[in-house]
């Protein structure tokens, strides 16, 4: 009898994982379609390759300030963000100061991304004098995603046995070539994970990129010129409502965009983890 | 008081004249290079861009940089020297005017009072848009159409057009103390741009909202006010009174630079931009 | 020989100094932040009055009232459902992704995830407006702008952050718990819920505490479906104003008081994120607790 | 009780690992009530062996069965085969220990709890019982609420012990139940076999000769993946049939 | 190469877990060149002495330590003392079989990596010899670059011996290597054990008795945390000192 309530419990689990996971797949291909159905038919090879100056209103350089962006800001978030996970789940002695660490980090996360901007505004444009730039943009959008980092990382890195470290250490190792030999490699496909996610803040964020990065529509010319990302562009176009056509299209472009960075990424751990870990794990 | 409240909309074209004045003519020698810093009001953004593209074109050497940010922004930026040009989407507040700011006027944009296109309504007396905005008219069937509740959109209370349709609809009263009330339903949906804003509308069949005159396409439904249509002509001839006026503003004394720009948006050339999706202001 | 042998010590003492420093940096960079939030609202709260600003139900800068009380509601009740959405649907779809999807599924379903981790705010707001909103409205009545709007999409837009670190988790619990749990008879769902969900659960809340951050935060898509009244919703079809929209509609032209009162809308999101955050972990470790009793000094490996 | 009928009955097994063969058609019968010791060198297929007889190499992606494990008359691996029902009744002792993260207590009222014992009387019971029996309740018995991560070896092994017995399966699986036990706690380990017997079927792998000696009826002997000689334990040590059974229990072997 | 001085001096050595107390006030000394069996019913701290030699328990959060050991002449639990030095000196197997997660070759060729062995073929020798030396080659000689994860029990336990032979360290500490391995293979470690005191000087945990009587030189008889007694092999088999260790060694214990 318990048996099979016991069964009866069993299946609807699997129903409600497998519903679950339906609905997943159903929102996303939804949404997906949605914007691809929307966006594809207004991209044409002019939209995609020219700049402000032409007929079309091209996206070419937003295209490219948007990856510039992701580049500064992954190349200050990144390693802070995985230095810092390292030093608290490895290094740190765990207790309440760690705690609370990290207690507040996962606070943070909940700020509104137009405070970061506001901050970003005050604090880097006018207080530091880096103006409206890239720069600007990528300080704050670093600080924007580090919980992101920070949690996720620190996550990837406990998903690591502690046989294999002790092992390492047993072995002579020190902590460091542990570090970069054990456990590096086996959480490195978590830590794409975060970093993937934070490509998607990044990539995704509107108000905290325009107050500090400023909406220029032109190619920057280095990394202190003010620039207008995808999102941003996207954003202003909506709201004054001319043409939805073109927000769409931007749309999409940015989806592409997205899956291309994420399918590097997973690439780029692939060959990374085969790297690191001297043959197949 | 922090509503920004919007003079009469022929005035401030007065004063904008007045500034115009003031601003020295400069030489045409090719001797202009350097940036111009823009920054203000989102709904003059893409009018700043376009004209800035032009200028670019003609100017080679001369950078012109288009921040957003908002009216505000661009009134303190201004005030501030952070940037050369200000934008605003209004006209100034009684605080900002002692600021010793001159006001260029780079466009009119009218205000539409706008519908679902499947509504049968086409055409609202000033009195009835604000009895809806107050919500004394909760039913289309009130004014002539169908028999179906009001949903009635507002913009935020930083838009610029907000404060120019308050004003011109009356939708606001003066205290005794000298404070202001506002009389618009607590109901009122708000959206927090002519693009949402335009698109709730378009959505949802009882819906009445306003927005920048230059935005309206088919999928929203301007209504005429007291017979008249919300159309460049009419603003221009002073038959229809919802609009307000487009700001370029600087502080002190411009640079050449500067001042080469602000010529040229109020050249023939550039009130042709502006015309294209707004009013020319001259 | 020996040089050599120094010269890595050095770096290696470097090194880990740069990982002491980069943790310093990161939470310094964040700290700050939470300070210039709490400076600049703090005061403009002790102005208002703490009581009046936080129970009083008008919000109206231009005569002086500046009461959040319907925003504070609209915020918690948006955020803990699209908790419930997120967590209902996103730790199951992770449970899937982890442990029984076929590689097949697997592949096709993670690159999905992580794509809609890329899609922005506002367009998920203007696929709420075009797509959601009129649902509703048409389903329920009404202009369908209501926080049963910002509810799902918040919830959709927290997915990815929780599928993601939860199936990461859950991956990671070592396959000797799994054996050991079937080979006592267990069935996958017993042995996923009373052995991989414990040894997961820091991973999980992670998942969901930033996710839930996520929802709280979020503005630019909320902004589009909300309606922006604010009002204390009588149903779950009323339109609301959260804290975030309150900000953004305000803070482009607020000055003085006024400004002070928008950063101090600020603190009162970073307390809820915070007690939210406490919640949810003493939450979670007891219910975990009390079901295999109190698991002595066991951290999840 | 003391019947011997067989109650697995083993047709033509086949297990391959991608592309090794680790099994290579057995075909063996383990009776009722006795026990069954399976020895053989280091990698010749035991734990795989054991494994498929409650079907826990159904975890390992690239393994793959073919051939018949039949439990009282049904295939085990025919399709809709009740699995869980089948390792409840099949219990195993892993070759390495591997106690869940949570206390000894914990750990014990594990598999009882799944099978829907609540009343915390009755939990408190079968876990005393089972670890009495697995000889580990003297050394536990005030630190129950601690976790068992922080047991030793041979203690973590005894847990895993009294962690399947407090199922009470009908057949007991055991990958080398005794490698971290020192002689005294071994000899208990073999006396509760011995107990244990009476009501269950038991298969133990061991590499201790002389335990298989002492405690099993029948003994199989492993090479490579097949199954050179299956007798009674007594025939196997004394008469062995084949040379390399021979060969491998007087050590002579490699 | 003979001569036996001592090589590691332990005084007054305590260890705790939180509030229990694992080793109390042990003080022996630990020949060079030597095999030291430690010997002792499961859960009496035999792997807890063994991690203190090369400071492995420094890992466990709640474990604390006092007293001295002494590697020539400097204690290693003093302030600065360069553990990673010491635990290349001192090697251990583990208890437990802890393969990395790599290829058979990358596990046993990662100590020669960490100590800054690049060349290739010189890398290669090392594996093989390593591999040979703990009795593997033969069965894994056609797969090494197969995953370690996949090895049998008893062959993952060959693997964890021969990643510590390639590192050639002057202490080697063994948790029961010979727990899963069969009887053959078992003496191939043993005869391993009788090579390597030629070099190394060897510190082992075992449940069998004979074995400690076959390779040890000196034996060391735990219980509850202390040594009662520590004497020649020979002697302490023959010839126990104190009731416990003989009730212990004749099986009569408990
Ligand atoms: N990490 C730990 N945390 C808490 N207690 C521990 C820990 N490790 C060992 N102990 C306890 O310390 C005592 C000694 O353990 P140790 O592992 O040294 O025993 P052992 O002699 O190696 O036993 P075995 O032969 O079973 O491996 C045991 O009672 C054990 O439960
Ligand atoms: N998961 C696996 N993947 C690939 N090969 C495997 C796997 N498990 C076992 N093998 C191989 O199958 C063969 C039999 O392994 P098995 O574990 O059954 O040996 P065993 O008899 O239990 O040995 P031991 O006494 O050392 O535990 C070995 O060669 C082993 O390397
Ligand atoms: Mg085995
Ligand atoms: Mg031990």
């Amino acid at each position: 009898m318990n048996r099979k309530f016991g069964r009866l419990k069993d299946t609807l689990g699997f129903v409600q994982i497998g519903l679950s996971a339906l609905v997943t797949i159903g929102i996303l291909g939804l949404i997906l379609y949605y914007i691809l159905l929307k966006g594809i038919p207004n991209i044409s090879w002019g939209f995609l390759t020219t700049g402000f100056d032409s007929e079309y209103h091209g996206i070419a350089d937003i295209l490219l300030t948007t990856i510039f962006i992701i580049g500064i800001t992954l190349v200050i978030a990144v390693p802070i963000g995985v230095f810092a996970a390292i030093y608290l789940s490895e290094y740190a002695k765990q207790g309440r100061i760690v705690r609370i660490i990290r207690f507040s980090i996962e606070s943070l996360a909940g700020i509104p991304s137009i405070i970061y901007g506001l901050f970003g505004y005050i604090f880097f444009v006018l207080l530091l004098g880096l103006k409206f730039s890239l720069l600007s943009g990528g300080f704050t959008l670093s600080i924007l995603v580090l919980p992101t980092i920070i949690r996720s990382t620190e996550e990837a890195l406990k998903t690591v046995p502690k046989s294999y470290k002790e092992a390492s250490l047993a072995l002579g190792a020190s902590r460091l070539y542990t570090l970069f030999k054990i456990t590096l490699p086996s959480a490195l496909s978590g830590i794409m994970s975060s970093v993937i996610l934070s490509v998607g803040r990044i990539v995704g964020e509107s108000a905290a990129v325009f107050m500090t990065a400023g909406m220029v529509y032109r190619l920057p010319g280095s990394i202190m010129d003010s620039g207008r990302t995808l999102a941003v562009h996207m954003f202003a176009s909506a709201n004054e409502g001319f043409s939805f056509d073109e927000t769409w299209a931007t749309a999409a472009v940015l989806v592409i965009l997205v899956a291309i960075i994420n399918l590097a990424a997973r690439l780029l751990t692939r060959i990374l983890s085969k790297k690191f870990s001297m043959g197949k794990g | 008081e922090q509503t920004p409240i919007f003079d009469d909309p022929v005035e401030v074209a007065e004063q904008g004249a007045g500034g115009q004045e003031t601003l020295p003519p400069i030489g045409d020698d090719g001797e202009l290079k350097g940036t111009i810093e823009i920054i203000g009001s989102t709904s003059v953004q893409p009018l700043a861009e376009e004209l800035a593209r032009e200028f670019m074109k003609a100017n080679p050497d001369i950078v012109v940089n288009v921040q957003g940010g908002g009216s505000s922004v661009g009134v303190t930026s201004a005030i501030n020297g952070i940037c050369d040009i200000g934008t605003a989407s209004r006209s100034l507040k009684e605080t900002e005017k002692g600021a010793g700011l001159t006001e260029h006027i780079a466009a009119l944009d009218g205000i539409a009072v706008v519908v679902h296109p499947n509504n049968s309504v086409s055409d609202l007396s000033a009195e009835q848009v604000k009895q809806i905005y107050m919500g004394e008219i909760t039913n289309w069937s009130e004014v002539g159409g169908a028999d179906k509740p009001i949903i009635v959109f507002n913009r935020e209370a930083a838009s610029g057009t907000r404060g120019a349709f308050i004003e011109l609809a009356k939708l606001e009263e003066k205290r005794d103390d000298g404070s202001k009330r506002l009389l618009i339903t607590s109901e009122a949906l708000e959206a927090n741009s002519n693009g949402a804003l335009k698109t709730n509308v378009s959505t949802k069949e009882g819906a009445i909202g306003y927005v920048s005159m230059g935005t309206i396409d088919d999928t929203i439904k301007a209504v005429s006010i007291g017979g008249v249509q919300a159309t460049a002509g009419n603003v221009i001839d002073g038959t229809y009174t919802l609009y307000r006026p487009f700001l370029m503003l600087t502080s002190g004394q411009p640079n050449a630079i500067t001042r080469a720009f602000l010529e040229f948006v109020k050249s023939e050339a550039g009130q042709e931009i502006a015309s294209q999706d707004y009013i020319s202001a001259n | 020989m020996q040089k050599k042998k120094l010269l890595k010590k050095i770096a290696s003492y470097g090194v880990e100094k740069l990982f002491l420093l980069s943790a310093c940096v990161a939470v310094l960079a964040l700290l700050v932040i939470g300070v210039y939030i709490l400076v600049s609202g703090l005061p403009g709260m002790f102005k208002i009055g703490v009581g009046q600003f936080l129970f009083g139900e008008k919000w109206s800068p231009s005569e002086g009232y500046y009461g959040i009380l319907t925003m504070i509601i609209a915020s918690l009740a948006a955020t803990i459902g699209a908790a419930v959405i997120g967590v209902g649907i996103g730790v199951p779809t992770a449970v899937f992704l982890a442990d029984i999807a076929p590689k097949w599924a697997v592949r096709i379903l993670r690159p999905a995830v992580e794509l809609l981790a890329g899609i922005p705010s506002v367009v998920y707001g203007y696929f709420g407006l075009v797509v959601l909103v009129p649902f509703i409205s048409n389903t329920f009545g009404g202009a369908g702008n209501s926080l049963l709007a910002i509810i799902i999409i918040l919830g959709i837009m927290i997915l990815p952050t929780i599928i993601n670190l939860s199936e990461l988790a859950i991956r990671a619990v070592p396959r000797s718990f799994v054996e050991g749990s079937l080979g006592l008879g267990a069935s996958r769902m017993q042995t996923f819920l009373r052995v991989s969900l414990p040894s997961a659960k820091s991973g999980i809340t992670a998942s969901i505490i930033l996710g839930v951050g996520r929802a709280i935060g979020e503005t630019m898509a909320v902004i589009l479906v909300a309606g922006n009244t604010p009002q204390i919703p009588g149903s779950i079809l009323d339109s609301v104003r959260t804290l975030t929209i309150n900000i953004a509609f305000e803070m482009s032209y607020a000055s003085g008081i006024h400004r002070e009162a928008l950063f101090a809308t600020g603190v009162v999101l970073f307390a809820i994120i915070m007690i939210l955050n406490f919640t949810l972990q003493a939450v979670l470790n007891r219910k975990a607790g009390t079901r295999k009793r109190r698991r002595a000094g066991v951290k999840p490996r | 009780m003391m019947k011997k009928y067989d109650i697995i009955e083993i047709n033509d097994l086949n297990l391959f690992y991608g592309d090794t063969q680790a099994l290579k058609d057995i075909s063996v019968n383990i009776k009722s009530n006795s026990v069954t010791a399976l020895i053989g060198p280091s990698g010749c297929g035991k734990s795989s062996f054991l494994k498929s007889l409650n079907r826990m190499n159904d975890l390992v992606p690239i393994a793959k069965t073919t051939g018949e494990v039949m439990l009282d008359d049904k295939d085990i691996f025919e399709q809709g085969y009740d699995i869980v029902a089948l390792r409840k009744r099949v219990g195993m002792v892993f070759q390495k220990p591997n106690p869940f993260p949570f206390s000894i207590y914990d750990n014990v009222a594990y598999g009882p709890r799944v099978h829907g014992v609540k009343n915390k009387k009755r939990l408190d019971e079968i876990v005393e019982k089972s670890l009495k029996q697995a000889a580990l309740w003297d050394e536990v018995s005030d630190r129950l609420k601690d976790s068992a991560m922080g047991l030793s070896g041979g203690q973590q092994q005894r847990l895993c012990i009294a962690r399947v017995l407090a199922v009470e399966p009908g057949v007991i699986l055991m990958d080398e139940p005794t490698s971290a036990l020192d002689p005294i706690a071994t000899l208990k380990v073999e006396d509760l076999i011995h107990e244990l017997k009476k009501e269950f079927t038991i298969v133990i792998v061991t590499h201790n000769m002389q335990q298989a000696a002492r405690i099993s009826d029948e003994t199989a002997f492993f090479l490579m993946g097949e199954i050179i000689e299956f007798e009674k334990t007594s025939d196997l040590f004394e008469n062995p049939k084949d040379k390399r059974t021979e060969d491998y229990i007087t050590g002579r072997f490699g």
